[in-house]
């Protein structure tokens, strides 16, 4: 321990810069030592866990569900039993199944929006914080204007002139709406780290700048990447919902969120259907809460303070 | 001491930033630099909403015939009659745009498709103060009182005045806003019978300022108003919580302590007094995610504010007003920030610099 | 640590299985009418605001309030269920020429300000529909040449002889001149304070409800049984199936339950409203072939379907136009089974196979071998419609064809039926009550419009002279009995050309409750459509009873 | 008398178990009353650590796990929270290292006396504005800023604040951990004189901790040495001077000297007797290997900031700068923060364009390079970083840094390149090469990082290196090793050096001409042992002046 008599705001920096660094080379080992810190923080790991099984269950969907998605012919509106778990919706569908099977949608939806508007945000975030002077101003006010403009009725109104779309409209709206945030924090963090010398000493050593952003600044950002992947994934997971339960999605489509928006049109709650309502809210409160739970691991990373332990 | 003396601490206090002009000088100027980037990011999100409906496919207008064709059968002589009345635009982008700031600036939307003949501004107009009572006063309580816990959790690290807040915080904003409303709904509305379903007073009331309208009132805003409660709580504490841990481990808190202050002191005044101002930007821009999750809730309890009128706006294909809408809502949420602005400036002297 | 994480892990796992294990027990919902409300009070969900009211009770205008159908009367109610003909304001019309029809005004009927009714009014109200024709919603000026009236008749005469509108214009609703004339600009007049023939006037008046009084001077005043009517601006499911409405327009899901179970003598009844139709677009290659037509009618299940989209509430619709069972005196007895189609593949591919369509591979290929593939059309949020598709798609998926779904906005779904841009499209048929408009508007080549260009009617692009002959003559038939023989002629026009494919019938969605009042229609006794707006709730209102009325 | 503060035995730790760390291991001393004493070591060695143990500040992950810390008798590692913020009233104050951050930036400074007076009700209320005003006049400053935020206040202002506050404690105790680290030359020298002076005033006991020896022994009665987290050394100031008897006391007694000395040796360095006609040409063989030797010729170079904000003036950061930087030469450019000296070295880097004048480098216009064309300046013009934290890339391997230059510079590829970078690292000493080309920056210790910096910036075989304060970030014993580095390359490899520092011990050393600027103008140039020894210009009289000196000071 060589910091320890380096005064408090001096250790501290030194802390931060050399936790977002640590020992690895390749941006592989920067994934693989983000992952071992946030498993190290136990509400992360209550969040892998949670996403883990989630995962799991949209993948061998086929082999978990005990009907298909779309499999009518039951009984309607039919309290649990043990031919059917959680009932069956009003259309005579087993709501068991459609949890399941509704499951890869808003996982599918989660991660590819999510990985959207991470890669917008990052692209956005690092052209932003390297250029200076006009353009940056432009592209502030535009990222500026993103982020204060409401989100979601910005995507009510383009989901309703966008309508029949489906899950590729919803993803796009959700984009649309979702890479601000993400280019403002990335932004920042590229202006601070383009400021160290050693981006400095690397246009010295010849470098272009595509090299400079691509290999030297980015691999810095790791962790506030993953923690902006997973950030945008949530909102992305419930403004899905969101759009879905009001009609704007492709109704056809069996999802969380579609259930919900039947659940919500035959009236569930009116027919005592009230697990058809409840299973899908919870399932997408929990995969929200999951990605919630990992975030607090990955803060940890590029904010030391705020990892695990008592402080007082 | 050598040949030259140097008069002690001349050196630093002449190397003091001069300080120019008045205080309050800077200050105006700090408003009037907000208000002009109001102002532009206002204009920003008119154009914005004049050039949306015009890049998607369709027109307006002809969404606004099929809209009333679906009534009857609609003569030639009609169809114009209609087109004048809806003032369906006219003339070439430009003077379409020209018109449309118009519009805006006279606060003149056009009727209504759905709800002819009364006026977009008309519906609108009745509907926002619901909107802003509600989510306004909501929003703030959940701020302070999330800011409150944050700052609780910080400053009690690891005990559980930190884990649950900080736990049932995350797990409540990941509820979908029109979920919880509708468990709220069900369980407290109609299987409790606590509290009213729907509507944003009693039925037979009429609006006034007297105590029992307002009680009334508050009465039937109870379940949105917990429903946005619940949801927007965890995000305060979490923000509030993260930023006050950072701002502890600054020296002014340490120097704080090494100077005997109460804990309260250190706790309030140092501490949470800086960690509220990065918190309090997040709060202006977190404002339009809690009016977007207001527009769930309105429709689940079916109270009259914009959120409703939008969503009916919406589900009609009613293009004026859910423009209108749109702009209302984003306006609100831009003054609301640039009020955000405001006291941010207030709160950090840094900026009056 | 670990400890405390995997115990707060225990704890999460615990609570969800204690959720789902709660989830598991439906919870029975009780319908609890507020003591408040008098036994002379009914609670009726006809009205919605948007949120809340406007005070609007202009009745031509498209969102005036419900309950200005009860305060305005036309001259003859028509029950769109049966088809009859109820004298209302005038006690009856003749025509003396296909070309003139005389109504007789109804004498001894007071305006609620105490002035009496005359046919001054009539012609007034006429007149009024001409002079605004954005009021004149049922298009009445294209058929009416000149009006004129005695102290007891109003006489109109028609531009060309055209028996059948004379029902159409019968169904107008009547203000009164003496306010009327004095309003500077009736086209935006919003009537806050209504004057009208109806058994109902306006009562207290808030933006969350509204409530309407019996009109004491009412012609039939006597058969008025409910004192005062409340009319909320929300109506949710949950809130009509709770809080012990007396009447409501609705579908619930699962009505035995929810509605029924709910208690508070809930009873429902679902007559058929129109007939839910396939519209093939007869312009386009195959369905321009009766062959391809034929095969894609004998290849449905409707009774799924139907049971689909409604959730089995509603019956099969036979392919003839014609609702039954309580039009059944109008259907030609000769078309067999009703006009019911049943399901036969066998049939259905052996007319594929004329239209040069055959079973390859489980694929049903044309000559060339390319599968048959087109898109049902239907409106985004009519998910009755919505789920009727699907199960169609899955039928003739199971034939070879290549069903694609395409569900726009409403907007855009109307456009393109009315454009003729869509291979098949979903939509209603009949239902108007009147036999003549049913199969007008479904095959009359006036309507005729090319692809691209709007059509009001005949959405499919139908034209046969045939039936355009046997419409003509309909327009020319006063004699019930000559009408009756055309029908049935244009109902096998239907049933054999298959311009339409009927699916299934579109439900009226009456709610009541016996709680208060009974007499309300039933299958037992139909004598009006269940449905709270336009002027059939006059039939009803008309026609209740109080409970315990001693 | 018995000792205000008796430390007995005190271990302090970091974190638990088997990965804790002793950075303070049975630690005794004592303080007597009115004491001036001194704690001094390099980083790691404990001293911040017990500052804090001694104040009760000690923060998870730090935590005393043995010993007793007596304060007039009283326990303080035995103390609750409660009473521990009871004593400090009377007891121990602190003063952090850095005025900066230890006040409260959105409080203003007169809240800041009223929250202490507040809190200890030591002051009646009525008081509290007379004795806040007569708290800051303690330390020199008028009272009109205890209306002003700390934002609106220089570091040195801030840091006579946090004195005041400090003070307002009434304190028998004072701690001072590096009060001056973080200013400016002149500005730490004006606040150690007021510290010392109010000291003798008030007539607290002082504990000054700070790395820097020369400072500690210019003021502090008596002096422990700290090494590795144990006392080594414990002894006054002037026995320490002039006696030392630990080895440790020595090697850091030995990087000190005067730089107006006639003879100036530090370790590694014997004097070389700087003259002009003796100044050290390059070696004929070194000079052979260079074709072109170009010279940097910097002509009234000026450079303009628009001013912060609306209303105030333009900054003015260099101000007609003319000189000639002739291959092999090297040049100190010397001056306080705000000099201009930084600038400068961008505006020969061409990170910034002058305002007026130009910067050629042979035929190439310095001022006129686009981006594009930053490589035909850096093939031949380099720079070493004053920080070598920042200046490396943390996720990259030594061996990647030092690849890149070469790659992009010499054309050279594989293993050709390998070996070139192998043959760098030997240059600048780290050897195993192979092994040290495989570590990662964390690796390494601050010196070693600063010799592949150095190795980075000779990868491409420059004319002119630039090094920005290159050992102000290093410990004492460190920084002879870097500038011993960098004289020889300049002797050996025929490179230019314009060395930029505010250290003119280390610009004696390895410079042969030197500026000084002020303002951003040039006040005084020549020979840098001749300016050093009769300084003309009143400021650099007074950066001399500031310079702590062990042997100057009157040692009581």
């Amino acid at each position: 321990m060589s910091t320890q008599s380096i005064p408090p705001s001096t250790r501290a920096v030194r802390a931060i810069e050399e936790a977002s660094i640590a020992p690895a080379p390749s941006p592989l080992k920067v994934v693989l030592r983000v992952a071992s810190t946030v498993w190290s923080n136990g509400k992360a790991r209550i969040g892998i866990v949670i996403l883990g099984l989630f995962i799991l269950v949209a993948i061998f969907a086929p082999l978990l569900a005990p009907y298909g998605a779309r499999q009518n012919g039951f009984d309607r509106s039919a309290d649990a039993s043990a031919a059917h778990w959680l009932g069956t919706t009003a259309a005579g569908e087993d709501v068991l199944s459609q949890l399941i099977w509704g499951s890869q949608i808003s996982i599918f939806v989660g991660l590819v929006a999510g990985l959207l508007s991470t890669v917008i945000a990052v692209l956005v975030g690092l052209s932003w914080g390297y250029v200076r002077g006009f353009g940056a101003d432009v592209i502030n006010f535009i990222v500026n204007l993103f982020l204060v403009i409401p989100g979601l009725p910005l995507m009510i109104v383009i989901a309703a002139y966008l309508s029949g779309g489906g899950i590729g409209m919803i993803i796009v709206v959700v984009v649309i709406t979702g890479w601000a945030w993400g280019a403002r924090v990335l932004r920042s963090q590229t202006q601070s780290l383009r400021s160290r010398d050693f981006v400095t000493a690397a246009v010295f050593s010849g470098e272009r700048p595509f090299r400079i952003v691509f290999r030297e600044i980015l691999p810095n950002m790791t962790s506030l990447i993953v923690g902006n992947f997973f950030g945008a994934a949530t909102a992305a997971i419930l403004a899905e919902a969101g759009l879905e339960y009001l009609g704007l999605g492709d109704t056809t489509v069996v999802s969380w969120g579609t259930m919900l928006f039947w659940a919500q049109n035959s009236n569930a709650l009116l027919t005592g259907q009230w697990a058809l309502l409840f299973a899908p809210g919870l399932c997408i409160a929990l995969l929200a809460t999951s990605l919630t739970l990992i975030n607090f691991g990955v803060d940890g990373i590029s904010n030391p303070r705020l990892r695990e332990g008592k402080q007082r | 001491m050598t040949s030259v003396t140097i008069a002690p601490g001349s050196a630093d206090v002449s190397a003091a930033p001069r300080i120019t002009g008045s205080g309050r000088g800077r200050a105006w100027a700090y408003v009037a630099r907000k208000a002009g980037l109001l102002l532009l990011t206002l204009w920003a999100a008119i154009t914005l909403n004049f050039i949306l409906p015009r890049l998607m496919p369709g027109s307006p207008a002809d969404a606004a015939l099929a809209k009333l064709a679906q009534n009857g059968p609609v003569s030639d002589a009609t169809k114009a009659a209609i087109e004048a009345q809806l003032g369906v635009p006219t003339g070439n982008i430009l003077e379409q745009y020209v018109a449309y700031l118009h519009q805006v600036v006279t606060l003149d939307f056009g009727v209504s498709y759905t709800f002819y003949p009364q006026s977009v501004s008309e519906l609108v107009s009745t509907a926002l103060p619901y909107t802003l009572v509600l989510v306004g006063v909501v929003t703030i309580i959940a701020f302070v009182l999330g800011t409150l816990l944050g700052v609780l959790a910080a400053w009690k690290r690891g005990t559980w005045l930190d884990t649950l807040p900080t736990l049932a915080g995350s797990f409540a904003s990941a509820f979908p806003y029109f979920w919880t409303a509708l468990l709220l709904l069900f369980f407290a509305g109609y299987v409790g019978r606590l509290f009213p379903t729907s509507g944003a007073y009693g039925p037979t009331a009429t609006p006034a300022f007297t105590i029992g309208f307002l009680g009334d009132a508050i009465y039937h805003a109870a379940l949105p108003a917990l429903t946005i409660l619940i949801t927007s709580l965890g995000g305060w504490i979490l923000g509030m919580r993260n930023t006050m841990i950072s701002t502890i481990g600054d020296d002014y808190v340490t120097f704080a302590e090494a100077n005997g202050l109460k804990p309260r002191t250190v706790a309030l005044r140092y501490a949470a007094r800086n960690a509220i101002l990065p918190n309090l930007t997040s709060f202006g821009l977190a404002l339009g995610g809690v009016v977007g999750g207001s527009i769930l809730v309105e429709r689940v309890f079916g109270y009259p504010g914009i959120g409703y009128l939008l969503f009916n706006a919406v589900t009609n294909q009613d293009y004026p007003l859910m423009q209108a809408l749109f702009l209302m809502i984003t306006v609100s949420v831009l003054i609301a920030n640039f009020l955000v602005d405001i006291l941010y400036g207030v709160l950090d002297p840094r900026t009056r610099r | 640590m670990k400890h405390p994480t995997r115990r707060r892990l225990g704890a999460l796992v615990a609570a969800i299985m204690l959720t789902s294990g709660l989830a598991a027990c439906s919870i029975q919902i009780e319908s609890a009418p507020d003591p408040s409300i008098p036994k002379d009070t009914m609670l009726v969900a006809a009205d919605n605001g948007s949120p809340l009211f406007e005070r609007n009770f202009n009745p031509y205008m498209t969102n005036k309030r419900t309950a200005a159908f009860y305060m305005y009367e036309p001259l003859v109610v028509l029950d769109n269920v049966t088809g009859e003909e109820h004298p209302w304001l005038a006690t009856g019309y003749a025509l003396p020429d296909p070309s003139t029809v005389v109504f007789t005004i109804r004498d001894g009927v007071k305006w609620s300000d105490g002035k009496p009714f005359t046919p001054k009014d009539v012609a007034f109200s006429f007149d009024l529909l001409k002079k605004y024709p954005t009021f004149d919603l049922q298009g009445i000026w294209s058929y009416i040449d000149t009006v004129e009236t005695s102290d007891t008749t109003v006489t109109v005469h028609l531009k060309a002889p055209d028996v059948p509108a004379a029902q159409l214009i019968a169904t107008t609703l009547i203000v009164p001149e003496h306010i009327w004339k004095d309003v500077p600009d009736p086209s935006t007049f919003r009537n806050p304070d209504p004057v009208g023939t109806g058994p109902y006037t306006l009562g207290n008046f808030a933006a969350q409800q509204y409530t309407i009084d019996k009109n004491p001077t009412y012609w039939q005043a006597d058969k008025v049984a409910a004192e005062h009517i409340i009319l909320p601006a929300t109506n949710t499911q949950l809130d009509v199936a709770t809080k012990g409405y007396d009447w409501a327009y609705s579908f619930i899901s699962d009505v035995d339950g929810a509605w029924v179970g709910a208690g508070n003598k809930n009873t429902y009844w679902f007559p058929p409203g129109g007939t839910v139709s396939l519209f093939p677009n007869l312009t386009k290659a195959p369905f321009n072939d009766l062959n391809v037509r034929q095969g894609l009618s004998l290849a449905l299940d409707r009774k799924a379907v139907g049971d689909s989209a409604a959730e089995g509430y509603m019956d099969v619709a036979g392919q003839t136009n014609i609702l039954l069972p309580y039009q059944q005196n109008l259907l030609d007895p000769s078309i067999p089974d009703s006009g019911l189609v049943t399901q036969n593949q066998q049939k259905a591919l052996e007319y594929f196979a004329q239209a040069g369509y055959t079973q390859q591979g489980g694929k049903l290929v044309d000559a060339a071998g390319t599968q048959l593939s087109f898109t049902i059309t239907t409106a985004n949020g009519y998910n009755d419609w919505l789920k009727g598709v699907q199960e169609v798609q899955k039928q003739w998926g199971a034939i070879g064809i290549d069903v694609k779904v395409a569900s726009p906005q409403p907007a855009a779904y109307q456009l393109a039926l009315r454009n003729g841009e869509y291979d098949l499209a979903m939509g209603g048929t009949g239902g108007t009550g009147s036999i003549f408009r049913d199969f007008n508007s479904l095959l009359s080549s006036d309507y005729l419009k090319p692809v691209g260009e709007e059509a009001v009617f005949n959405f499919e692009r139908y034209s046969n002279p045939e039936a355009d002959d046997l419409l003509a003559q309909y327009k020319l038939a006063v004699d019930p009995e000559k009408q009756k023989q055309l029908g049935y002629q244009l109902q096998n026009v239907v049933y054999n050309d298959l311009p339409v494919l009927s699916l299934y019938y579109g439900g009226s969605w009456g709610l009541m409750s016996d709680a208060k009042f009974t007499g309300w229609p039933s299958a037992a006794d139909p004598y009006a459509s269940p449905k709270t707006y336009e002027s059939t709730p006059l039939l009803v209102l008309t026609h209740l009873k109080k409970v315990n009325d001693d | 008398m018995t000792a205000l503060l008796e430390i007995t035995d005190l271990s302090v730790d970091y974190g638990e178990g088997a990965g804790s760390t002793h950075a303070v291991n049975h630690v005794s001393f004592t303080l007597e009353h009115g004491e001036f004493v001194g704690l001094v070591g390099e980083s790691g060695s404990g001293k911040s650590t017990l500052g804090f143990a001694v104040t009760g500040l000690s923060k998870p992950p730090a935590r005393v796990v043995g010993g007793s810390i007596l304060l007039d008798g009283v326990d303080i590692a035995s103390l609750s929270q409660a009473d521990l913020r009871e004593q400090r009233h009377g007891g121990i104050a602190m003063v952090l290292q850095s005025g900066m951050n230890a006040l409260n930036p959105v409080r203003s400074i007169r809240n800041h006396f009223v929250d202490i007076f507040r809190a200890h009700g030591h002051v009646a209320r009525g008081d509290w504005a007379s004795r806040a005003a007569e708290l800051v006049g303690k330390v020199e400053l008028p009272a009109s800023v205890l209306d002003r935020y700390p934002g609106e206040l220089s570091g040195g202002m801030r840091q006579r604040v946090s004195i005041a506050l400090a003070l307002s404690l009434e304190p028998k105790l004072m701690v001072f951990d590096e009060p001056t680290t973080a200013l400016d030359v002149l500005v730490q020298h004006a606040v150690m004189d007021t510290i010392i002076e109010l000291q003798k005033k008030e007539n607290f006991t002082a504990l000054l901790i700070s790395h820097d020896l020369g400072i500690v022994l210019e003021s502090a009665q008596r002096v422990l040495v700290m090494h590795e987290g144990e006392i080594v050394e414990d002894a006054p100031s002037r026995q320490i001077l002039e006696k030392p008897s630990d080895d440790y006391t020595k090697m850091l007694l030995s990087h000190y000297a005067d730089p107006r000395a006639e003879v100036v040796e530090l370790p590694g360095f014997e004097d070389r007797h700087r003259t002009p006609a003796a100044a050290h040409p390059p070696t004929v063989s070194s000079r052979t290997r260079r074709q072109d030797q170009k010279a940097i010729v910097v002509d009234h170079v000026s450079k303009v900031y628009p001013a912060p904000r609306r209303g105030e003036p333009q900054v003015t950061a260099v101000d007609d700068v003319s000189f000639t930087l002739e291959p092999g030469q090297s040049l100190a450019l010397v001056g306080a923060s705000g000099s201009g000296k930084s600038t400068l070295a961008k505006l020969i880097t061409a990170v910034e364009k002058p305002s007026s004048g130009s910067v050629r480098f042979g035929d190439l216009d310095v001022g006129s390079l686009r981006r594009g064309q930053f490589r035909r300046l850096h093939r031949d013009v380099q720079m070493v970083f004053q920080d070598p934290y920042a200046a490396l890339n943390p996720l990259h391997t030594v061996e990647y840094t030092l690849t890149r230059p070469v790659v992009n510079f010499t054309g050279l590829k594989g293993l050709d390149a390998r070996r070139r970078v192998l043959e760098l690292l030997d240059t600048v000493g780290l050897s195993p090469v192979e092994e040290f080309a495989a570590k990662l920056p964390h690796q390494l210790s601050g010196g070693q990082r600063q010799r592949v910096v150095i190795a980075r910036a000779l990868a491409s075989n420059p004319q002119v290196i630039i090094a920005d304060e290159p050992v102000s970030m290093l410990d004492v014993s460190l920084r002879a090793g870097v500038l011993a580095l960098l004289e020889d390359l300049r002797e050996q490899w025929g490179v230019s050096l314009l060395y930029i520092t505010h250290d003119l011990l280390s610009a004696r050393v390895v410079t042969d001409n030197i500026m000084v600027l002020n303002g951003g103008r040039v006040v005084e140039h020549g020979n840098t042992a001749e300016v050093l020894r009769n300084p003309s210009d009143e400021y650099t009289i007074r950066l001399l002046d500031a310079i702590p000196n062990p042997g100057r000071r009157d040692v009581a």
